[in-house]
């Protein structure tokens, strides 16, 4: 209906846009960035530095936190803030790339079939449903299950829980955008399909995708965690968080082993958050649909 | 200026019908049809501007998309300079669009946001094989021609007004020298202190270039600056089309008089005093049209005869023709 | 939906099958897995004999007849075994929905209306802190402060150790309690049943209310709400009786979605907190190959997804009438 | 139509209005000076973006959050700006009725019509919920709404938009307001429709007594209801007077631009003469008069003071050249 | 036995028992024969609350095999013979008054208490004994090596069981007090379907009714099981044995975690938590209601070294895999995986166990190691796939202990590369294609020493010389000596049988197949008014002998 279509427009003409909306949000992006550079500094450099190494046995077994060792030791006597240091090493680049990857199937699959329609989007979006159809965790476990324990396979049942939910989206956008005149535009200048899915379709829908990757990153870290939790990521000796939690879990007493990864965890998740809301206001999409 | 010589029209329509299918809900899964466009019969001369006016939902919009092949038309022909170009395949479709454009309403949808200027308007170019070079200098000649200065080829569609984006829309158009430009309510999202310049740079237009126009609008005031003939639309079906001129001075269909009627004078030593027909009700949806003449529910001349019957398209005086039963002129 | 149940229950068999150990080796045991003669009578017995074709054929059409067939693990009806901890996630679900849902709308509504003041920094702090911290984690810090240290809190598990049961009714040892008249025991349920659905439903509730604040802000900048103030309703009426009716409909739409990510958690959370429920059912499966046993966890979570849609929908209908009239 | 000698019904007194944005404020509304008496139709014409729906909501203080207002706003004696929420509230709904330009996003999608304008009742007086029903199936009837009886159950999306802007009408006069402030209460209309509406304000505002604020951009509409005619420009007045004498004698070269640029069905040969550039952008305060850089007259005096609105004739305008003063003011058009 | 957890995720389980050799002083071992009176007090009303993590594959005690089913059939069933619990090298009469063995040990008689009644009051009789005996061979569990090389039994006499075996069968006596030689009743059990026909493994359809019944004659019987809750235990009130059961009901809760039972201990919420951590005792420290004690146990832990798996080829060299031996910290790994509460193991056969005594414990010497691995050319360290299950296991968390052994080796240069993985996938791996480097847990199923050469010695049909060997795809290892002193200790008895032993032992250690790391102690954790807590080496806690002071 085009009932608007004779009303005039609000020329919203405000001030250029650079910053975010409330101090809140700059204090927040601001944290995000810090904390987010910090764990990339952490990641590059940390060899140069790190008190410790992350396998080698240090001091006694199980001690409490000191100055010596900031969150103790574990039953292999190994430093719990070094470990979680070199957990960023295992974690990041592995969260990243699910991202990435999913970003990337999501985007081909969910812009083809938002586009073309017809059965290309029947059985993508099958897929789609019957992926998410599973609860993600279980997906993980199965697919984890199947490949056998192991940081890379973690990675891939990552990649198999996530690429539909940016499908849909992406689709979802393609839809949205695939109504604006300036589609029809280009379709009657005469420019092919493809062409226009690649100029015209997809650089406009592709912002809220960037926006769910960045707040994704969190969650996929904490799958990563999760996974290496129930024993189907990360292998041993490596620092994964997760995979610290669990063997902290078997010390209950001596808090400490499980306490510095469940922090490192929680501050990058959280900066992500933090990046992400901050980059939605940047590019000023709606939170919502 | 309106061509009444013996070479077939540029564009001729014939019984032009647009189904959609629509969907109540979500979850239920069966969908009714909506006739849009219920058999649009019209022709358009070389160099001849012809408004499309109606309220809103009536079908304007989706018989220009079906002529230009913006969409897929239910049924009907549409002749190009002879072609019929609802069969043409999608390739020679794409080569046959270099004559016929369109321009849009909306000047914030229709332009790419994540396109400068100069590329939007020199897409067309491009897309049709032309080289960056050609490219660019056509693309600075179109924007002069629109009047926003060849500079405004590097900046973005949102560091424009709506005027001037519009402006763009028309330039984009014009980039491939057609032979037909539909524009769909070109100015109705303007404000009025900016409308008159892109009226004037249409008609501007029109006068040089000798391009058709299939001329959308609701704006009776709007159309009747711009366009050589008129065709009223009225829930999907032509109900009368006549020469501008004639069809303002003597309306004969009791909607086209009604809508003449209802349309605000800014005068108000003659606004106050005029005779105004104000219908009844609302248009009525066209998932449900009403039998015989559409018009009916709304008309105060309305005899059993117009439920029933539905009144051809006929002429009741050179290029005048209406569909009524009782047209005012009897 | 019949095609969807079909795709899961598919996907769940191939992916049970690509796991390469033998599922034999959890029935007949390391001992035995060097005897033929009885690895072969145990593969004819439990089905695994014959092509994956033959067995994913036999699976399905066991299935229509309602036949999860018989858990390795359990050597019970998986059905059975499934029905039997379903009242115990549900409890654990509901509570967490409860407080996940309860909580969010909550939060999510105070922090609209407290917009960029303290208060909504942090509210929004707050349930950003549950969706990103792990659950598994929080969960055994909440066990070690909470119980272990402070005492605050009863530890895991359903009911009191030394407690039997109340009368299977429901199997929803709250409900069944009640049934019994036996109030005390209700209460020890109830209370059982905070920190578990406090961790489950953290997490859920900061995604929720990050979605009613953003919706309330859509709906209180919306001409209706400013129609409502224009007739000098007061703000207490506009805020409930026009923006949270209409903040509601966005916030149902990922109710269904939220409810598979709640079976996720519940996995970790039953773990942590040894609920015998559908949850560690399947993580014991999955640790066990118990092939049967992880096609009718998929399944029911396939399931659960699908009504937690459709109950979507139907609420969707009912609270929008540009749905339930049209 | 008007008793002028009255005191003023609604009087608004150098209004401005600032919205917090990003990176600064937009400054929507700037010192806007605006009188309505009993009975009277003022008509507040403007192209958009000019301030005029802020001007209106900061009236009844239902300004979003991220803005301020300042100056002054008496209703019948009373200050409103700044005045406590009851105070505003009673009046809100009590005595001046609110309608909107958008009748589809103006009605709670998920209540019925019936129940939003009896909540308009309830709100301002002591009735029962019944009561308030079948005055909400009266205030229907009395818009027009057919079969009123029938369909006071019905939800807005069930409606056309002429529907929805008589239930919006109702609702607005639920109370038997003073003032009706009526913010382009056609615009989104089909011409027809606009026609029935048109029509109704002006029996209504006959039989009642009614005061109405007509905020609009077309100036057609303003010819055929308006007693007086304030044109804003960049929030302010440019020029406001009687209705005759802004179509008639317009003053401030952006009326006469307007004027000029506009189609009209009665005159198609006249040719369109379109006052060019662009409005300015309220984030930035201007030097001099807001409408100088687009002037046709403009001298250089114009780009450094702002020129204060002053009596011409009939009319008070806000220009220092006053181009058409020495000209015969007759046939400007 | 080993692995004995047919696969769960397994989290601590402790079976063991008071050592002969260690004897740590548990609170005073009563067994049915021991003097009553002192402690006979009843429970009253108090039912019982034990902590486990349990494992149970089944509650039918023919084909259960793991360790909560121990305790559990010898709560519900009874033995002909039990093991003294202060000395599980002396058997005491049960179900039998006395028994006796022909000279070359292929023959046993026994003479059943005429006095024995099962639950349901019916008389226990030699067609019993024959039927549970037979069931438990036929239905080919895992627990049915323990009725390999049966020829016949003779029950032609109600109250006379006789026994023939093919060969001399010295180990027999112990075996028959093992918990899952305990007598069903049979009558009963036909009823439900049970068969003790050579076809059994497929005929028998009782399983499912033994996961809700019992038909046995011991103090207890089975109410319900809830798996992954509880296993409810109620009193046979018509107990027909001097020491009746103490408690009204027991009950078994599922409580994976040793916090949470170390917690439900201290509140009292349990009467015994049987798998407190070494590392979370600690807690308990001062709190008079509980009374823990740490002693010995005949659990272990090991590494096993395949040279016959696909990737294990360098340990081929007999001096490679001694090399790894004498690379790994002992003491180190103790210390780290239970806070030094477990001793060093010499062979496969557990501190305690005959043939144990006597044999050289293992040594760290990593100069050695280093001298070893450059002899066979190694110097330079080379990579080994270690695949283990990902268990923990008698308070061990095997993937700490392999990390452990991972830094050891990583000191001489060898890389294992570890892959923890579920228990079933680890049986499948171990059984197709041997795994270089695994780790592995054992619990004894009874008191003789035979069990360990039977299963690690490589002998026909030895696990580990099959598994050594490279499983199904390669050949069984070979050392036909162990052969030789398992017969000879077969067929004798006394100092002749210790000495095959301990030479049997000692080959096990030259093959250098297996590497206890830890023989792990066991934390016994309960109420100070709990009585009667004991471990026995066959049947772990036996919950008939428990009782409520005061
Ligand atoms: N894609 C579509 N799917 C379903 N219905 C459609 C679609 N496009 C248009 N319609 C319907 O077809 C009818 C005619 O629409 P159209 O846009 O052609 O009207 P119009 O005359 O251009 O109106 P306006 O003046 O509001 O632009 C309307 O009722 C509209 O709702
Ligand atoms: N909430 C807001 N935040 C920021 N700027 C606002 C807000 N509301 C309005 N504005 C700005 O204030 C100015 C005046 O707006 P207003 O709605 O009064 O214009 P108007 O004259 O009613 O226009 P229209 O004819 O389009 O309705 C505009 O530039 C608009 O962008
Ligand atoms: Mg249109
Ligand atoms: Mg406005």
């Amino acid at each position: 209906m085009s009932l608007l279509s004779t009303a005039p427009r609000l020329l919203v003409d405000v001030a250029p846009r650079s910053t975010w909306k409330s101090p809140w949000k700059r204090v927040t992006v601001i944290a995000g960035m810090t904390v987010t550079s910090f764990w990339l500094v952490v990641l590059i450099t940390l060899s140069w530095w790190a008190p410790y190494k992350p396998l080698d046995a240090v001091g006694g077994r199980l001690q409490a936190p000191s100055w010596h060792h900031l969150f103790g030791t574990d039953a292999l006597s190994r430093d719990v803030f070094t470990r979680t240091l070199y957990g960023a090493r295992q974690t990041l680049p592995v969260s990243v790339g699910v991202i990435v990857c999913a970003v990337t199937i999501g985007t081909v699959l969910g812009s083809l079939a938002g586009f073309f329609g017809g059965w290309i989007e029947s059985v993508v979006m099958r897929l789609v449903d019957v992926t998410l159809a599973f609860p993600p965790i279980f997906l993980a476990m199965a697919v984890a299950a199947a490949l056998g324990p192991g940081l890379q396979n973690a990675f891939f049942a990552m990649v198999i829980v996530w690429w539909p939910i940016y499908a849909r989206l992406i689709r979802g956008q393609v839809q949205a955008v695939k109504h604006r005149d300036h589609i029809q535009a280009a379709v009657s200048i005469g420019a092919t399909r493809w062409r226009i899915l690649r100029k015209h379709v997809l650089p406009l829908s592709f912002t809220p995708a960037l926006i769910n990757a960045t707040l994704d990153l969190g969650q996929v870290v904490i799958l990563t965690a999760t996974l290496s939790f129930l024993g189907l990521g990360a292998k041993p000796p490596s620092p994964e968080w997760g995979a610290m939690i669990t063997d902290g879990a078997q010390f209950f007493y001596q808090w400490w082993v499980a306490v510095a990864p469940g922090i490192a965890i929680l501050t990058v998740a959280m900066s992500f958050n933090f990046l992400g809301d901050g980059l939605r206001d940047a590019l000023d999409v709606r939170a919502k649909r | 200026m309106t061509s009444t010589s013996i070479e077939a029209p540029l564009v001729q329509v014939r019984d032009l019908v647009k189904e959609f299918e629509v969907r109540r809900s979500s979850w239920r899964t069966q969908a009714t049809t909506l006739q849009a466009v219920s058999g649009v019969s019209f022709d358009i001369s070389a160099g001849e501007a012809l408004a499309l006016v109606g309220e809103s939902g009536c079908g304007k919009s989706t018989t220009a998309r079906c002529v230009l092949r913006l969409t897929e038309p239910t049924s009907g022909s549409v002749r190009f300079d002879g072609v019929e170009l609802t069969e043409l395949s999608s390739g020679e479709l794409r080569k046959a669009r270099k004559r016929f454009q369109m321009v849009f309403q909306d000047p914030y949808t229709s332009l790419n946001p994540r396109m400068t200027v100069g590329e939007i308007v020199g897409e067309p170019l491009l897309v049709h094989g032309a080289n960056a070079a050609e490219q660019l200098a056509r693309a600075a000649e179109l924007l002069e021609q629109v009047q926003l200065g060849a500079d405004a080829a590097d900046r973005y569609p949102h560091q424009f007004s709506g005027g001037q984006r519009q402006r763009v829309g028309i330039a984009r158009a014009l980039a491939l020298s057609p032979d037909l430009i539909a524009l769909d309510e070109p100015v109705s999202a303007l404000d009025v202190s900016i409308q008159a310049e892109i009226i004037r740079l249409l008609q501007h237009l029109r006068d040089e270039l000798g391009l058709a126009f299939l001329f959308i609008a609701h704006d009776l005031s709007v159309v009747r600056h711009l366009s050589h003939r008129v065709a009223v639309m009225y829930l999907g079906k032509i109900v009368e089309v006549a020469r501008t001129a004639d069809l303002y001075s003597r309306p004969a269909h009791p909607y086209t008089k009604a809508l003449l009627s209802a349309a605000p004078i800014p005068d108000p030593l003659i606004e106050r005093d005029r005779v105004r027909i104000v219908l009844t009700g609302d248009p009525p949806t066209p998932v449900n049209p009403p039998s015989g003449c559409r018009f009916r529910t709304r008309c105060w001349r309305a005899e059993s005869l117009c439920a029933e019957v539905e009144p051809p398209l006929i002429d009741i005086a050179e290029g005048h023709k209406v569909a009524c039963h009782f047209n005012l002129w009897s | 939906m019949p095609f969807l149940l079909l795709g899961i229950v598919t996907i769940a068999f191939c992916i049970s099958r690509l796991i390469p150990a033998d599922p034999l080796a959890s029935i007949v045991g390391v001992r035995q897995m060097a005897n033929p003669t009885i690895v072969a009578a145990a593969r004819q017995k439990w089905g695994l004999n014959g092509s994956i074709l033959e067995q994913y054929w036999v699976f399905l059409k066991n299935l229509v007849r309602g036949d999860l067939g018989i858990s390795f693990r359990t050597r019970k009806p998986v059905t059975h075994d499934l029905l039997d901890r379903l009242p115990a996630t549900l409890e654990l679900a509901v509570g967490a929905l409860v407080v996940g849902g309860v909580g969010g709308v909550a939060l999510g509504a105070y922090a609209a209306s407290k917009k960029d003041k303290m208060a909504d920094h942090l509210s929004r702090g707050f349930s950003l802190l549950g969706s990103s911290l792990p659950v598994f984690w929080i969960g055994l810090v909440f066990l070690f402060v909470l119980y272990a240290r402070l005492g605050w809190f009863p530890g895991p598990g359903r009911l009191p150790p030394r407690t039997k049961p109340p009368g299977h009714v429901t199997g929803f040892y709250t409900i069944d309690s009640l049934l019994d008249g036996n109030f005390t025991l209700f209460r020890q349920c109830l209370w059982r049943l905070v920190l578990p659905c406090f961790v489950l439903g953290w997490a859920y509730m900061g995604q929720l209310s990050r979605l009613v604040r953003a919706a309330m802000l859509d709906e209180i900048n919306s001409d209706y709400v400013r129609t409502a103030r224009a007739k000098g309703l007061a703000e207490r009426l506009v805020m409930r009786r026009h923006v949270l009716r209409n903040a509601w409909l966005p916030t149902l739409t990922i109710l269904g979605f939220s409810f598979a990510q709640l079976l996720t958690a519940s996995v970790l959370t039953e773990t942590i907190f040894q609920w015998n429920g559908i949850g560690s059912y399947a993580v014991q499966s999955a640790n066990t190959l118990d092939f049967p046993g992880i096609n009718g966890v998929s399944l029911f979570a396939g399931l659960a997804f699908l009504l937690a849609n459709l109950a979507t929908d139907v609420l969707y209908a009912v609270a929008d009438p540009k749905i339930r009239l049209a | 139509m008007s008793d002028l000698t009255t005191p003023p019904l609604l009087e608004i007194r150098d209004l401005h209005v600032r919205f917090a944005v990003r990176n600064g404020q937009v400054h929507a509304v700037r010192g806007l000076d605006l009188t309505v008496h009993r009975g009277e139709v003022a008509a507040v014409v403007g192209e958009s973006g000019s301030g005029k729906s802020a001007s209106m909501l900061a009236t009844l203080g239902l300004l979003d959050i991220n803005a301020s207002a300042s100056g002054s706003v008496r209703f019948d004696g009373t200050e409103l700006l700044g005045a406590p929420p009851p105070v505003l509230r009673s009046i809100r709904g009590g005595r001046i009725g609110m309608i909107f330009q958008d009748p589809m996003t103006s009605l709670n999608p998920v209540l019925d019509i019936r129940r939003q304008i009896a909540e308009a009742v309830i709100t301002h007086r002591q009735v029962s919920p019944r009561q308030a029903e079948s005055k909400a199936v009266e205030l229907l009837e009395m818009v027009s709404f057919p079969d009123a009886v029938r369909r006071a159950r019905s939800y807005p999306h069930e409606l056309s938009g002429g529907m929805r802007q008589r239930v919006m009408i109702a609702m607005a006069l639920a109370n038997d307001p003073d003032i009706l402030i009526a913010d382009e209460p056609t615009t989104a209309l089909d011409v027809t429709v606009q026609a029935q509406i048109l029509d109704l304000l002006r029996s209504l505002r006959q039989s009642r007594e009614l005061a109405i604020v007509l905020i609009t951009h077309d100036l057609g509409v303003v010819a055929g209801l308006a007693d007086t005619v304030n044109v804003m420009y960049a929030g302010r007045i440019a020029e406001s007077g009687p209705v005759v004498d802004i179509f008639h004698r317009p003053q401030h070269p952006y009326t006469i631009g307007l004027l000029a640029s506009l189609p009209r069905l009665d005159r198609p040969d006249r040719e369109l003469t379109p006052i060019g550039g662009v409005p300015p952008r309220l984030y930035e305060e201007p030097e001099g008069c807001s409408f100088a850089p687009r002037c046709r007259y403009a001298v250089e005096a114009c780009h450094e003071v702002e020129p204060p609105l002053e009596r011409v004739e009939a009319s008070m305008v806000a220009c220092s050249v006053l181009p058409m003063r020495s000209r015969t003011a007759e046939g400007s058009l | 036995g080993s692995s004995k957890k047919s696969a769960t995720t397994a989290a601590p389980t402790g079976t063991g028992s008071q050592s002969t050799t260690a004897p740590s002083g548990t609170t005073a071992p009563s067994g049915t024969t021991a003097p009553a009176g002192t402690n006979a007090p009843s429970g009253g009303a108090h039912e019982l609350v034990i902590d486990r993590d349990m494992d149970i594959n089944s509650l039918d005690i023919s084909a259960s095999y793991c360790d909560t089913c121990q305790i559990f059939n010898t709560a519900v069933y009874e033995t002909l013979i039990t093991v003294d619990p202060a000395d599980p090298n002396k058997l005491l009469p049960r179900l039998a008054t006395s028994w006796q063995a022909n000279t070359d040990n292929t023959v046993f008689t026994f003479k059943l208490d005429p006095a024995a009644k099962f639950a349901d009051g019916s008389q226990v009789e030699a067609k019993d004994v024959k039927f549970s005996w037979q069931r438990l061979g036929n239905l080919k569990g895992s627990a049915s090596y323990l009725m390999a090389g049966m020829k016949s039994i003779d029950d032609s006499d109600p109250t006379t069981v006789v026994i023939t075996f093919d060969a001399p069968n010295s180990a027999f006596l112990p075996i028959v007090a093992a918990s899952y030689l305990g007598i069903i009743n049979s009558d009963v059990a036909t009823a439900q379907g049970a068969t003790d026909a050579a076809d059994a493994a497929t005929a028998d359809k009782a399983g499912d009714w033994f996961l809700a019944h019992s038909a046995g004659s011991g103090p207890y019987q089975l109410e319900s099981y809830t798996q992954g809750d509880k296993l409810v235990l109620t009193r046979n009130d018509k107990y027909w044995g001097a020491k009746k059961p103490a408690f009204p009901r027991v009950t078994i809760a599922e409580v994976k975690d040793s916090s949470s039972q170390l917690q439900q201990l201290q509140s009292g919420d349990a009467d015994i938590s049987m798998q407190i951590s070494v590392d979370a005792v600690g807690q308990l420290q001062g709190n008079a209601d509980v009374t823990t004690k740490i002693v010995d146990s005949y659990n272990y832990v090991y590494i096993a070294l395949s040279p016959g798996a696909a990737g294990g080829e360098k340990l081929q060299d007999v001096t490679v895999r001694k090399a790894i031996k004498e690379a790994i910290d002992y003491d180190g790994a103790i210390q780290a995986l239970v806070a030094g509460k477990g001793k060093k193991q010499a062979s496969p056969i557990p501190n305690g166990f005959i043939g144990s005594a006597g044999l050289p414990l293992p040594e760290y010497n990593l100069d050695d190691a280093k001298k070893l691995l450059s002899a066979a050319g190694l110097a330079d360290g080379f990579e080994l796939d270690a695949t283990y299950p990902d268990a923990n296991v008698y308070g061990v968390d095997f993937n700490l202990m392999m990390q452990k052994i991972q830094q050891d080796l990583a000191k001489v240069k060898i890389n294992l590369k570890l892959t923890p993985i579920q228990f079933t996938d680890w049986i499948t791996r171990i059984n197709a294609k041997g795994i270089p480097v695994t780790a592995v847990y054992f619990a004894p199923d009874h008191t003789d020493t035979s069990q360990y050469i039977q299963y690690f010695g490589l002998i026909p049909n030895s696990f580990w010389a099959g598994s050594a060997g490279g499983g199904a795809a390669g050949k069984p290892m070979d050392n036909p000596k162990e052969s030789d002193l398992l017969k000879q200790a077969l067929g004798s008895s006394g100092d002749a049988k210790a000495k095959a032993y301990t030479d049997a032992g000692q080959q096990m250690i030259d093959d250098e197949i297996i590497i206890p790391i830890v023989n792990t102690q066991l934390v016994l954790a309960s109420r100070t008014n709990i009585t009667g807590m004991h471990y026995s080496a066959c049947c772990n806690l036996d919950l008939g002998l428990l009782g409520l002071a005061g």
